[in-house]
């Protein structure tokens, strides 16, 4: 049984297939997490019309890193699936916004918990559940829901993907993944609903079997390509965070 | 942002809502005042800290220069963990969250209804909003406290009849502090249970936008842990 | 902040408020993860009227340890909630199947999959799902149905506990729990969908702290009670496999 | 049990299923005659075996004195691990089943109808039943294959024209080893694509219990690796 190792010698190479029309999503929760490299990539490679999944437009903090704002302003996002599509602070405009306003750029805004369990469930084989979360609230109007048990409930679909974009620290050859702390979060439940995951990675890739099997985050088997994160300035690395001055 | 010029200051607000926390609670924080609650003296009561991205068992942010930066609060702080701390992923913490194992969720908001309801996502006029965790949490922790303002930049009440704004949940708040005081929503009112220092009862009255429930012995907002 | 220790002293006290007409969870999958000294607990224990779930009824294996069936056998439970209700073989006569067959002991025949999901489901606060498992057989007759894109699917409720029994490898005072290998399967699902998680734990319980946070397989949130197992003969431990004589 | 009196013994029938393995596949192994797969040559093709317990890339069983008593394949039995595994929970691991990811699953029966459903989980006249993962495992998996016996104990045939026992799932079968060959379901019967050694056509078409379709030029059934 020969392995092939999943390691790709490239940013650019490992977003190269990439077509136009894709729906991607991005780890990342603040800092941690976010596939920096990854997105900088696609930047680069300038495939439009993608639906890009993840927990926010970006543009909050800086220094600014790459994020979906700089994909939008760059004239490649259809839409954006964000549990903030602006920010809870009135005086705090994000890049995204002027696009979302003008309507260049569609959205739609889910809360955190569903976009998590839309994406777990895509991962799962699960089409669709109920979620006590955003009823009798303005994102359930018009929109099914149903009474278990004397709750209301409203039902939500899964979310699948055709590529996930996340950032590990560690990774074997056959793509198995640990985090470390935060940097977790989106991370394991976009793996596992994208038909292709790329991770960009802290350490050098190890050898299969560095990782105990009890141990592993992200098993490689939902693992595609990896990218070791070279040193800055080369490679983009998270940063101590400044409040975005307004 | 500096304290409120009338009242409590923020860190006052969070203490305030900090020493209602019961020992062996777990605890959700949100972005902004409620932060601080982690914070507060509230002596040798067991608490453990939950964030949206799958902390558990959080504690005090970072010092300077000794940050992990894959390590944050759902402010998007460096914080630190203590001892018995572990990490989930993002669909397994809000697991946690609709599961019901939140005994209280702090947040912030732009208003609160007298029947419970409260809206913190989204502003009038405004394309898109920032729901974030809130929903999640407003829906299904055992209990939402908010901390809050007691009155909007021009002055309108935040204690209102009914909220205007689109709300985040309907019917969950149980405790609200604002640099004013402490109120509980009735239903058809709000009651006030503790009034801040320095601030008069007339004040109250003129910055709650309905019915106001004012007990006999009214006390001053406890400052210290008891 | 002073956190206590959720160890208890005995098998004997960690289930003495176990009341009548419970519903409870055991985990494991063949050998490993079955809470054996916690089953016999509850077996001396006698709380009756009880629901009990898990992948199987027991009693395929020699030797045979405590099992759901012995509680069947002892007069304790009105009904199972399991993948396997029989054996597949033909020959093979669980000790479970008489009771079942006499209408003694009621029992509700799971896919594990869909099991595993609604013990998740219960946990995770989502009241009902739809998979596409056993659609078109004999278990969705008569029950609700739906087409997503095209494709059917059945509804599934969440499956509540009151109490999971589970075994771990390692556990720290504040409950986080370690797995070894397939130790795993059940435990951290029934362990979420569980009012009271009670952990029998095959090494000295640790101090908070002694387990990385980002190496925890069950957060110590989950975790309500811990008793130590003790060596052989005082503590029941896993055998290897001997098929049953049939 | 010992291997069939007739045709392929057990180890030939899960070797000649072993052999449609493709590199790269992640293949689920069932209880009995499937787990014996796991022991055929198949070259450098890099197979990944699940276990709907949540271990993923197991490896052939341990040797006597080194088992692991906390690690076992769906069949309970002590098996070891390749470098590369990963072990995940039973929600998960039935997550990694029904999002489509297991290239197959490899099972046994009671029958296969020619439309492509299949039995193995209740008996006639049976309470209950033992369904474990197969359910899941045949809706999901990107194909089913079946390992059984040609011929049920009494001599009736398993290859049939519509499953006269519960099925465990509708039209997904793709292959069928059995000890007389190798057969394809077609929607209206079977299509023999490789006979056993020692076994005449007749005997094949004495033991389908509905249309059968054999090619001008029949193989002998594969029995090494190429």
């Amino acid at each position: 049984m020969t392995q092939k190792s999943k390691q790709v010698g490239s940013f650019r190479e490992a977003v190269q297939d990439i077509p136009d029309g894709a729906t991607i999503a991005f780890g990342g929760f603040a800092m941690p997490g976010v596939p920096f490299n990854l997105i900088q990539a696609l930047l680069e490679h300038g495939a439009r019309r993608l639906t890009l999944i993840g927990n926010t437009t970006g543009g909050a903090q800086q220094p600014r890193m790459p994020d979906m704002g700089m994909l939008v302003e760059n004239g490649q996002v259809k839409k954006v699936v964000c549990a903030f599509t602006a920010s809870t602070r009135p005086t705090d405009v994000l890049p995204f916004t002027k696009y979302y306003e003008s309507g260049e750029v569609d959205a739609e805004l889910v809360p955190q918990g569903t976009l998590a369990e839309r994406l777990r469930a895509a991962g799962a084989g699960i089409p669709a559940f109920y979620t006590p979360t955003a009823v009798g609230t303005e994102l359930a109007e018009g929109r099914e829901t149903r009474v278990i048990d004397g709750r209301e409930y409203l039902l939500e679909y899964a979310l699948p993907l055709d590529y996930a974009f996340i950032r590990a620290t560690r990774a074997d050859t056959f793509g198995n993944l640990q985090f470390h702390r935060s940097q977790r979060n989106f991370a394991p439940v976009m793996a596992t609903a994208a038909r292709v995951t790329i991770a960009e990675v802290d350490e050098d890739i190890l050898p299969a079997g560095a990782i105990d099997p009890d141990q592993v985050h992200t098993p490689g088997i939902f693992v595609h390509r990896l990218v070791k994160v070279p040193p800055p300035p080369n490679g983009l690395w998270p940063t101590r965070r400044q409040e975005r001055r307004r | 942002m500096s304290g409120s010029a009338n009242g409590l200051t923020r860190q006052q607000m969070a203490d305030r809502i900090a020493f209602e926390f019961q020992d062996g609670w777990i605890v959700n924080l949100g972005v902004g005042i409620p932060t601080m609650c982690s914070n507060t003296d509230i002596g040798d009561r067991d608490i453990t800290y939950h964030s949206e991205n799958g902390v558990i068992g959080y504690g005090p942010i970072a010092p300077a220069g000794e940050e992990d930066l894959n390590l944050v609060n759902a402010g998007g702080q460096n914080v630190t963990l203590r001892p018995g701390a572990a990490v989930v992923h993002h669909a397994d913490s809000f697991g946690i969250i609709r599961g019901g194992r939140i005994d209280v969720t702090v947040m912030g908001a732009y208003e609160v209804a007298c029947n419970g309801d409260f809206a913190n996502w989204k502003i009038t006029g405004q394309k898109g909003g920032g729901i974030g965790g809130a929903m999640d949490l407003a829906a299904c922790a055992k209990r939402v406290f908010i901390i809050m303002e007691q009155i909007t930049r021009s002055g309108a009440p935040r204690l209102v009849a009914q909220c205007a704004l689109p709300v985040t949940a309907r019917r969950v708040v149980k405790l609200v502090a604002t640099n004013y005081g402490l109120f509980e929503p009735t239903g058809d009112g709000f009651r006030l249970r503790e009034i801040a220092p320095g601030i008069t009862l007339d004040e109250v009255r003129a910055t709650v936008g309905c019915k106001l429930t004012v007990p006999d012995n009214l006390p001053q907002v406890r400052l210290a842990n008891q």
